[in-house]
This record gives C-alpha cells, sequence and structure tokens, in this order.
C-alpha cells in the first residue's frame, strides 16, 4: 500500500496566460448556438400576464392555506393542485439582501447592484421573490424593510418580471 | 443476497488548477489513475463505474458524462454519470455505495471531474444559466447573490459578526498549506479576508473558493474483496442524501435543514445518535466561508448559530477537540464542482488511515463525515466513514 | 430489505411534437398524479426519486434543481441521472437491493419542442478537438454507422425501410403515439437523404412527454394494487467515449449490457423466452443492429430472413416494437426507455388494448442514448416473481 | 381551476445559453498536433499490452489505463472503414454542396479517423474498403488543428 500521495503523485499541468497568448498551447475556441423557447405553461404563463398588467398574482392551497408566489398549478407540501387565483399587493418587506459590486458576468461594478429576496404582502409569511432594490443608500437598506414595486410605464411592459423596474423603500 | 458492507479502499486526486493543460477526459484519467494506484489494482478489476460532474456549460460539451466515459475508465463497462449540482462529489460516493451495496457490483471506481476553465467570459457566468430561466434569469443574478442573500439570513438571524466568518478562510487555506493538489493555501488574517474587496456584501473575495480544474477518484469495494485487497479500509458506515424545494426564495435561509435530513438519513445507517460525541473530523463543504459553519450546524455538529463561537474557541482547528476540513477545503484546495466533494472522502480516507502527512489530526480519527452542498441552497449530501466495519 | 423489485405503477402523458399548454414542471405533475394513482400509493411513502436528465435539453444548468416540487420530493432523497430512464430504473433497483429504500420513483421527460437548435445541441456533444471542428450535421454519424453496419451484416436499406412501415403502423394501435401512419416500405425508401445512407424518413421524430415508473421492494409489490411487473434483470453499459476508438458495426453498449441482463434473469434462450421486445429505434437501421447486440440473430442474413418473414411485425412470432417504437410514437429524450417500459407494463398486466398481445410473461425493453454516445441500458420484466434475484 | 392562456397571449420565453468555450487539446493532443503543424507527421501512441496504436495520440490508453509514452508515426494511406455524404446543415436546410465524410484506419494504427472525403459528392464514386490517402495542407496554412487535415483522397 501506497501512503498519502507525494507531491509528485499529484499529478495535473497548471497552463498560465502567457503560453496560452504565444500559441504554444493549442486551443479551440467555440461559441455554441443554443436557442430555447420555453413553454411557460399555466402559472407562469398567467404570471407574467398579469404583471403585464402591473399585478403581481398568486396561487393559493386550500389544504395547507398556503398562498405562493411565484405561482404554481401544484402545492409542493401538498402535492395536489393548488385551487385559485390570488390578487397580491405590490409592496412587501426585504426578507434579505446584498450589495453586489459584480455582473453576472463577472465585471466590477462602481455602485453596487441590491438583490434582495421580497416577501410580498399578501402572500403567506416567507413567500419572496427575487428582485432589485434601488432608490437608496447601499448602506441604509434593512432586512424588514418595507418596500414597493415601481412599474415599468404600461407601454414598455412585456409580461416579464422585469415588468417591474425595481423596488424602492416606501416613504413614511 | 442483500446489503453488503463497503469500503473505500483507494483515493486519488489531480492538483486543482486555475486552468489545466489536460483535457477533461485526461483530468479524469489523472485521478482515477492515482485511485486504483493507491489500491494497487487495474482497471479490468473494477465493475463499475460512476462519474459525478456538475454542469456540462462548465466544460462546454452536451452529455459530457457520455464524452468522459473513456477517461474515466467506462470502457465496455457498466457506468452512470449521477447529478445533485454542487452536492455531487459526495453524492457520488453514495450512489456507487448502492450499487455496490446491492450486490450487482464488487468494486466501483467513482470520479469526479470539472474542467471550469473551459467557460467563457468567466466560469462564474455559466451560473446565470442555473436560476430559473423565466422568473430569475431576467434580472441577470450571479452566484454569489444567492450566497450574499443566504449569509445575510444567517448572520442576522444568529446575530453572527463577519470576523467569525472570516476566520473560516484563515483556518482552510491555512491547512491547505499542507496539501499537495491545493490551488489556494494561504497564511492570512482575519483582518486581511476583511480588507479583501467586496464582491456582494457580507461576501468578500477571501471568503470565496476560487473557480478550478481538476479530478478526484475512489475505488469502493465490497466486505470480501476489501478486506482481501486492504490492509486498513475506511468503510462506508452510512450515506444521506436530500433535495429541498426549488422554490429557494419562500424558504427559509438562516438554517440547512436539507443538510440535517440527509445527515440523520446517513447517521441512522451508521448508529450514530450523539453526532458531536461520535465523530472525529469532518469535512463539511466550505465554497463560501460561511457555509462550513452553516453546514456544521446542519450536521448536527454545532447548535443552530454556535458554529462562529466553536471556531473562535478553536474547536475546529487541526488540533482541535472536533478537526473541520484539515484538508483545506474549497477555500484553500480549490473548488473544481463535483471534485471538490470527492476531494473531502479523499481527504477522510488518508485522514483514517493516518496518510494525511503533515495535515494528519493527532489522535487517530476513528470516524469522520463528509458532507457535499449544492443547486440553489437546496441539496445536502453526506457520507460518514470509519475504520470500523459497520454492524 | 428486499431481494426481488417489481414494478407497481406507471403515469405518463400521450406523446406530443410540442406541447404549448404546460410547463415541464405541469407536464410532470401529471405524468406523477397518474403514476401514484396507478401503484395506490401517496407521495410521502415514497422513499426516494431519480430524474433522468441533461442540463442542456433542459436549457438550464444544474436542472435538478427544479425536479422535486412538482413530484412530492420536496426534502426527500432524490437525484438526477444524466441517462435514459432504464439506466433509471437499474438506479431504482439498486437502491432498493442495498436496503436504502424501499420505494423508489423514476421519472424522465422530454421538452424536445423548446429547443430550437437541436443539431447544433447534438454538435456540443461532439468532441470539441478532434470532430467539432469538421462542421458535420450529427446525424452524419448515423450515416456512417449505417453504411458499415449494412456492409458488413449484409442487411439491406429495403429491411431499414421495413422497421420504419412496422413501427409507425404499429404505432396506429397505440394512443400515446405521436407519428402513427399506415405505410409502405416504398414510401420510406423515396424520401430524401439526410447523410446517405440514411433517409430522413428512417430518423425518429423528437416529442414531448413524461413518463413516471414506481418501483417498489417485494413486500410493498405484493401488496400492490395492480399486477407487478417484477425486474427480472437490468444491464447498461458504454463502449468508448470516443469515436475514433468504438466499436462501428456491433452495438456493444447493448451487447454487454444485455448480457447481465440474460444472466440475472436466468434467460437461456432470448427468442423462446421472451414475448416482446422493445427496442431502440432512433434510426431505422438502429433496431436492427441492436436485435443482433442482444443475441436475437446469429448474423444479419438470419435477421434479414425474419424480417422478410414478418417475424417481427405485431402478428409475428417476435414482436418487435410493437408500441411503434421511437419512429412510432417519436423520440422524448430521456424517457424514451421509460415510454418502452411503460409499454411492457401494460402488456403484462393486459391492458395494452388494441395492441395487446397474447400470453406475455416476459418483456425486454432495451435503449440507446443517441450519436455520439455509445451508452445503452436493457431492463427485463415478468409477470413471475424471479426465483433468482435481479 | 386553470385558465388556458388566451389566442394573443405569449405561451413562451426564448432564452440562450450565453457562453463560449474554450478548450485545450491535452497532453496526448500537444503531441499529436506538435508534430502535425511543425512537420505533417501523424503521430499516435502504442499501448503494447492492449495490441493499441492510437491515432490521434493518447495520453492514456482507455482498455487498461496505462500511460502511453511510445509514439509511433502512422502512415498517409490507409483503408476506407465507411462513409456517409451529408446532405444539410445543422439548421436542417439542404447543402449546396453535399459533404462526405469518411472513417478511415490509417496503415499502423488499430483506431480510426473521421475527416471529409475529398471529391466526392456521390455515393456511387466510392466503396467501403477503397483505399485512401491523408491530404495534409501546406506547413504555411497548418495551425495546429484537425482541420491542418484537408481529408482523405481516394486512390484508384
Amino acid at each position: 500500500m501506497k501512503s498519502e500521495p507525494e507531491p509528485n503523485l499529484v499529478r495535473g499541468t497548471p497552463l498560465h496566460e502567457k503560453p496560452l497568448r504565444q500559441g504554444k498551447t493549442f486551443t479551440i475556441t467555440y461559441t455554441p448556438k443554443l436557442r430555447y423557447e420555453w413553454d411557460m405553461g399555466q402559472a407562469i404563463g398567467r404570471y407574467l400576464a398579469e404583471l403585464k398588467e402591473g399585478r403581481l398574482i398568486a396561487r393559493a392551497c386550500r389544504k395547507c392555506e398556503r398562498v405562493m408566489i411565484p405561482p404554481r398549478m401544484f402545492c409542493e407540501r401538498c402535492f395536489r393542485p393548488t385551487d385559485e387565483w390570488v390578487y397580491l399587493k405590490d409592496t412587501g418587506k426585504i426578507f434579505t439582501f446584498s450589495l453586489c459590486y459584480v455582473s453576472w458576468n463577472v465585471k466590477r461594478l462602481k455602485q453596487p447592484e441590491v438583490p434582495a429576496v421580497i416577501e410580498i404582502d399578501g402572500a403567506s409569511p416567507g413567500m419572496g421573490i427575487l428582485h432589485v432594490v434601488k432608490r437608496i443608500a447601499p448602506k441604509k437598506v434593512r432586512i424588514g424593510m418595507a418596500v414597493q414595486a415601481v412599474w415599468k410605464p404600461k407601454p414598455e411592459r412585456i409580461g416579464s418580471v422585469t415588468d417591474i423596474a425595481y423596488w424602492e423603500p416606501i416613504k413614511k | 443476497m442483500s446489503r453488503r458492507k463497503v469500503a473505500v479502499v483507494g483515493a486519488g486526486m489531480t492538483k486543482f488548477m486555475r486552468r489545466a493543460l489536460e483535457t477533461p477526459k485526461e483530468l479524469a484519467w489523472l485521478a482515477a489513475k492515482s485511485a486504483l494506484d493507491s489500491a494497487e489494482m487495474k482497471l479490468d478489476q473494477i465493475d463499475c463505474v460512476v462519474l459525478g460532474s456538475a454542469p456540462d456549460a462548465f466544460d462546454g460539451l452536451h452529455m459530457k458524462g457520455e464524452y468522459l466515459s473513456d477517461g474515466c475508465g467506462g470502457w465496455k463497462k457498466p457506468y452512470l454519470r449521477c447529478y445533485v449540482g454542487g452536492g455531487t462529489g459526495v453524492y457520488a460516493v453514495a450512489q456507487a455505495w448502492f450499487q455496490v451495496a446491492s450486490g450487482l457490483f464488487d468494486t466501483a471506481l467513482v470520479v469526479c471531474e470539472e474542467k471550469m476553465s473551459s467557460c467563457l467570459p468567466h466560469p462564474q457566468a455559466a451560473f446565470l444559466t442555473i436560476f430559473d430561466h423565466i422568473t430569475e434569469q431576467p434580472l441577470k443574478p450571479n452566484l454569489l447573490w444567492i450566497f450574499a442573500l443566504e449569509q445575510t439570513r444567517y448572520m442576522q438571524t444568529y446575530g453572527i459578526a463577519l470576523e467569525d466568518i472570516a476566520r473560516v478562510s484563515v483556518k482552510n487555506k491555512r491547512n491547505a498549506l499542507g496539501h499537495p493538489a491545493a490551488q489556494l493555501g494561504a497564511d492570512l488574517t482575519i483582518k486581511e479576508v476583511l480588507a479583501s474587496e467586496v464582491m456582494a456584501w457580507p461576501v468578500h473575495r477571501l471568503m470565496v473558493s476560487p473557480t478550478s480544474d481538476g479530478a478526484a477518484a475512489v475505488v469502493l469495494a465490497a466486505e470480501e474483496t476489501a478486506r482481501r485487497i486492504c490492509d486498513r479500509p475506511a468503510w462506508i458506515q452510512g450515506v444521506g442524501w436530500c433535495l429541498d424545494t426549488a422554490y429557494w426564495t419562500n424558504r427559509d435561509l438562516a438554517y440547512p435543514e436539507y443538510v440535517e435530513k440527509a445527515a440523520w438519513m446517513a447517521y441512522r445507517t451508521a448508529g450514530i445518535r450523539e453526532p458531536r460525541k461520535e465523530i472525529n473530523i469532518a469535512e463539511p463543504y466550505d465554497p463560501f466561508a460561511y457555509k462550513e459553519l452553516h453546514h456544521l450546524e446542519g450536521l448536527q455538529l454545532a447548535p443552530k448559530g454556535q458554529a462562529p463561537r466553536l471556531l473562535a474557541d478553536g474547536v475546529f482547528e487541526r488540533n482541535g477537540d472536533l478537526p473541520v476540513t484539515p484538508s483545506g477545503g474549497l477555500l484553500g484546495v480549490g473548488n473544481p464542482i463535483a471534485a471538490a466533494g470527492l476531494m473531502k472522502i479523499c481527504e477522510l480516507f488518508w485522514q483514517l488511515r493516518g496518510e494525511a502527512g503533515t495535515r494528519q489530526v493527532p489522535g487517530k480519527p476513528e470516524r469522520g463525515v463528509a458532507q457535499a452542498w449544492g443547486d440553489l441552497m437546496q441539496v445536502g449530501t453526506v457520507v460518514v466513514m470509519g475504520t470500523k466495519e459497520p454492524a | 430489505m428486499s431481494d426481488r423489485v417489481a414494478i407497481i405503477g406507471v403515469g405518463f402523458t400521450s406523446l406530443q411534437p410540442s406541447t404549448p399548454h404546460l410547463s415541464f414542471k405541469e407536464l410532470m405533475f401529471e405524468a406523477a398524479q397518474k403514476a401514484y394513482l396507478d401503484a395506490g400509493i401517496q407521495p410521502s411513502e415514497i422513499d426516494s426519486f431519480v430524474t433522468c436528465a441533461e442540463d442542456l435539453n433542459e436549457g438550464l444548468s444544474i436542472f435538478d434543481e427544479y425536479t422535486p416540487d412538482q413530484l412530492g420530493a420536496v426534502q426527500k432523497p432524490m437525484h438526477t441521472l444524466t441517462q435514459d430512464g432504464l439506466h433509471g430504473i437499474a438506479d431504482a433497483l439498486m437502491q432498493i437491493r442495498s436496503g436504502i429504500a424501499e420505494l423508489v420513483v423514476v421519472e424522465a421527460h422530454s421538452k424536445a419542442s423548446n429547443i430550437k437548435t437541436p443539431e447544433w445541441l447534438v454538435d456540443y456533444a461532439l468532441d470539441p478537438v478532434y470532430n467539432r471542428p469538421l462542421g458535420l450535421n450529427p446525424h452524419a454519424l448515423a450515416g456512417l454507422e449505417m453504411n458499415v453496419f449494412l456492409h458488413e451484416t449484409g442487411i439491406r436499406a429495403e429491411h431499414c425501410a421495413q422497421v420504419v412501415a412496422k413501427n409507425r403502423s404499429n404505432a396506429l394501435r397505440n394512443p400515446v403515439a405521436a407519428y402513427p401512419l399506415a405505410l409502405t416500405p416504398m414510401y420510406v425508401e423515396s424520401s430524401t437523404y439526410v447523410s446517405y445512407p440514411l433517409r430522413e424518413a428512417e430518423i425518429a421524430e423528437r416529442v414531448d412527454g413524461c413518463a413516471v415508473v414506481v418501483l417498489a421492494d417485494e413486500k410493498k409489490a405484493l401488496k400492490a394494487q395492480s399486477k407487478p411487473a417484477w425486474v427480472c434483470g437490468v444491464g447498461f453499459a458504454n463502449d468508448s467515449g470516443t469515436l475514433e476508438s468504438r466499436d462501428w458495426v456491433r452495438a456493444d453498449y447493448a451487447r454487454i449490457a444485455v448480457e447481465r441482463a440474460y444472466r440475472q434473469a436466468s434467460i437461456q434462450n432470448p427468442r423462446e423466452e421472451i414475448r416482446l421486445f422493445e427496442v431502440d429505434d432512433t434510426y431505422a437501421y438502429k433496431e436492427l443492429q441492436h436485435l443482433i447486440a442482444l443475441g436475437l440473430f446469429s448474423d444479419g442474413a438470419e435477421l434479414g430472413r425474419s424480417i422478410e418473414a414478418g417475424e417481427t411485425k405485431a402478428d409475428g412470432k417476435m414482436p418487435v416494437n410493437v408500441s411503434g417504437g421511437a419512429l412510432g410514437m417519436g423520440l422524448p429524450l430521456e424517457a424514451s426507455g421509460l415510454y418502452r417500459i411503460v409499454e411492457l407494463v401494460l402488456q403484462l398486466r393486459g391492458q395494452a388494448g388494441a395492441r395487446q398481445l397474447p400470453d406475455v410473461r416476459l418483456g425486454l425493453a432495451q435503449s440507446w442514448r443517441g450519436v455520439p454516445t455509445t451508452s445503452g441500458a436493457v431492463v427485463i420484466l415478468g409477470t413471475e416473481r424471479p426465483n433468482e434475484p435481479a | 381551476m386553470a385558465q388556458l392562456p388566451t389566442k394573443n397571449e405569449q405561451r413562451s420565453w426564448p432564452g440562450k445559453i450565453p457562453l463560449t468555450s474554450l478548450y485545450t487539446v491535452g497532453t496526448g493532443g500537444q503531441i499529436f498536433f506538435h508534430a502535425l503543424k511543425t512537420q505533417g507527421k501523424l503521430i499516435g501512441t502504442r499501448c503494447n499490452p492492449c495490441e493499441q496504436v492510437y491515432l490521434p495520440a493518447r495520453s492514456f490508453c482507455e482498455r487498461c489505463f496505462a500511460e502511453l509514452t511510445e509514439q509511433v508515426e502512422v502512415k498517409r494511406t490507409g483503408r476506407l472503414v465507411s462513409y456517409t455524404i451529408s446532405y444539410v446543415d445543422h439548421d436542417g436546410a439542404r447543402l449546396r454542396r453535399p459533404t462526405a465524410l469518411g472513417l478511415v484506419q490509417l496503415e499502423g494504427a488499430t483506431t480510426l479517423i473521421l475527416h471529409y472525403l475529398l471529391s466526392v459528392d456521390d455515393s456511387t464514386e466510392v466503396k467501403i474498403g477503397c483505399r485512401v490517402e491523408t491530404v495534409i495542407k501546406p506547413k504555411a496554412k497548418r495551425i495546429g488543428s484537425i482541420l491542418d487535415i484537408e481529408g482523405f483522397r481516394v486512390v484508384s
């Protein structure tokens, strides 16, 4: 039996950027063409259609009495169809948040984005959606802060979660 | 035939690297070959092969399990690729465990591979495509978001200070200094970790594991074979896995219930009632510093919200009462997703056999737990290994 | 802990070229509800769940995130295999036999209609260094394989055309099938070449659908409300993942998989003992290549004669793809194998309606994962509780 | 219960996988492409116990997992194992000029190689089993890619 791997037995050839650039290491670059059109289905189809109208809608399960957003046609707890559509307010509370200085493709941002999970008023406790908060100094964002959706103007809405441009604190 | 005992009889891994010259197949082969060599076995003694690998978007190959099959030793063999996101590395051992325990196979080669550097513009960009395609991707989220959102929740719920989280980075990067495969071993102070730039508050750069290329492998054998070919098999005493809802914005993020459920599934099989007393060494998943603490609580190795205090008290140091991540973990060794999880199993194998060199924890550990986590903060996978044959 | 394992419930949607009214979750929910109803179980009783899916077929990375809710699997053991549904059946069997679970659910589905660039997607599966730069349409790999297969075995293009005519005609009697058509081999032989010698009509069309299968240990199976379909044998295997060194004439992955399955099921003479075969026919020639790999014919000449005599037709001596196969039902990606399992279960139960065969006691399903893979699996199901556990 | 979307409602959401992939050719590939680019040679690696010569060169034997260090130069001539003529592109459109592809076993190799069949437009122009020769691009045009090989030409 050999014992713990000696450093020279742990193999692998780290490649540094220089030989890559000099072309000593052969490489192939390829951009795949992977396009999709995902069926929204009943729950998300209605959700987006309502967003276009400037409304948030949820589905309710009569058995566990939860009002769920994003909506779904089945209750994942009770394993039964959900029962009805319920309109919610476009206000809520910050359930958790971050101040993010990096974009999705890892570019540094000067001003942080404020992604947050927003617990929606009218949904069951803890039922939130992912979105972004703006119009507040990042340092002042707090868990539990009351926020309100800021909708894009109606002609700009396309039936998307981005029809809500962002969420902002409710001024008292 | 019914359930049989199963042991790990060999382990191996490649270096973890920012970018490797090797192809994904070659990385898989290097690790698999090293594991076979350590068990003094040949490929034709392997009955089945299990691959674990995370998203195809990293290596840049649709159906990458099929592509990787010959690199993993799957040539003309029963071969499966299992998948639970970041939890895959530890899960793959559970998969191979039930394949051998079932009596269908006597030996299994488990290989985990990831070549994240293939992904441009940056490996992190692939993570955009893990979010819900309709309700989340249009917001252009990145992986840091969900970690930061969860960390905020964890800190707020239990009143945890950022210093306590930075301490995980200090410990793990220091532990990694003794690891021959490590990408990011370092001797740092809490101050230095906190001085690194904020990526997504409260997450600083030095609290995040790197993206890596690499592979790891272990060999599993059924009891008769294990006893015959191996002088000190590391017995698999329990396995568990659990998947929570995809609706992560509907969940309390302060505590990982799915890790608790996976842990109890493994502990029940292992006959463990008091994990904190009965486990000598832990390798919880640490892609971000706070996750190690979060997971220790899920693993029942610290009361809720108390892991930071135990860490500060030195309990989790290599010479502490419960050494945690003596390998150096993902923060120190590197994070080629699935391979990083399997690296933790390799570490338990070496630690339980007293072969971990400068990383060896004192006191001849008899039982260890490895855990990985993944998806949208959703998956817990747990393996308990020990020097004693399971009952 | 149980050595014998049976399928106690199946649920499935009809196969359709597109399913625009349902999200993949809603499609899965429908099939799962039907399967649990058929098995007479509540999801809370289920110990473990398996989904068979590939990220890029879904267009989502780490797709296993999205699998638990609509199956009733939240906070339960659940994992994904990036393989065919038949691999999932083997996985479930191993879980049950290891003692870690008593009731396991296997799910696989296809939303192929949502993939707008299917050939580009398969292209992304090719080796990026040696194969992909050639810029070939991936069907060309099937063209190459078909050509050397015909050349080496003496099977003729007419035989392949007969497979298409048979399977699409069989689909007329299968209400879930998407491509039923009463056609003649002539129709196939006049279809255009996609990649010589492979013709357009010889390629199965992708479809949407979802199938869910419930497996149970012996104790639970004996108490089940439906007649259990016992798993008598399973096998799965890969040949090389590299095109340059795999076998191009024999489907070795199927041969290796079936050898294990026959051994487990104690089958000496499969042609005599097994009543029906559901064999991968992603391309028409594949059905024939697979029948040889399964050890049902010693060579191409014997197989050719058998086809000419109509033996593989629904009313023949050894019916192959009574369901319509992938050519007749359509190809629901990873769910392909599970739809073949569904067919076996219905036939074994005597619930196969207009296509019911008499006296079905043993059936075999076999899958292949399509180009460029050499991955396949075999499952043998029977009405009798096996003497030797699978 | 569910309301079906009305006719004018959007029912699907478009998207893509927005990535590019950068592949290294690996330690085996470095040997093969270096020889191809600089010398126009076809280099494979041998596994003696398994009696295999892998072309292009590989760093390991898939059958026994041995590390392969013995390099073998493979001849440019060989036998056509199979061929196909591809009539459609990746979008399913008919190609203006079909592409002929060959699967070739070169003399000295036990594995096959897939590449274009040059000057073949029709299935009648070629037969399985015929002799072919590898056409390699002139040195100035070689970059260390499988496309440094132009394809195979049927030798009459």
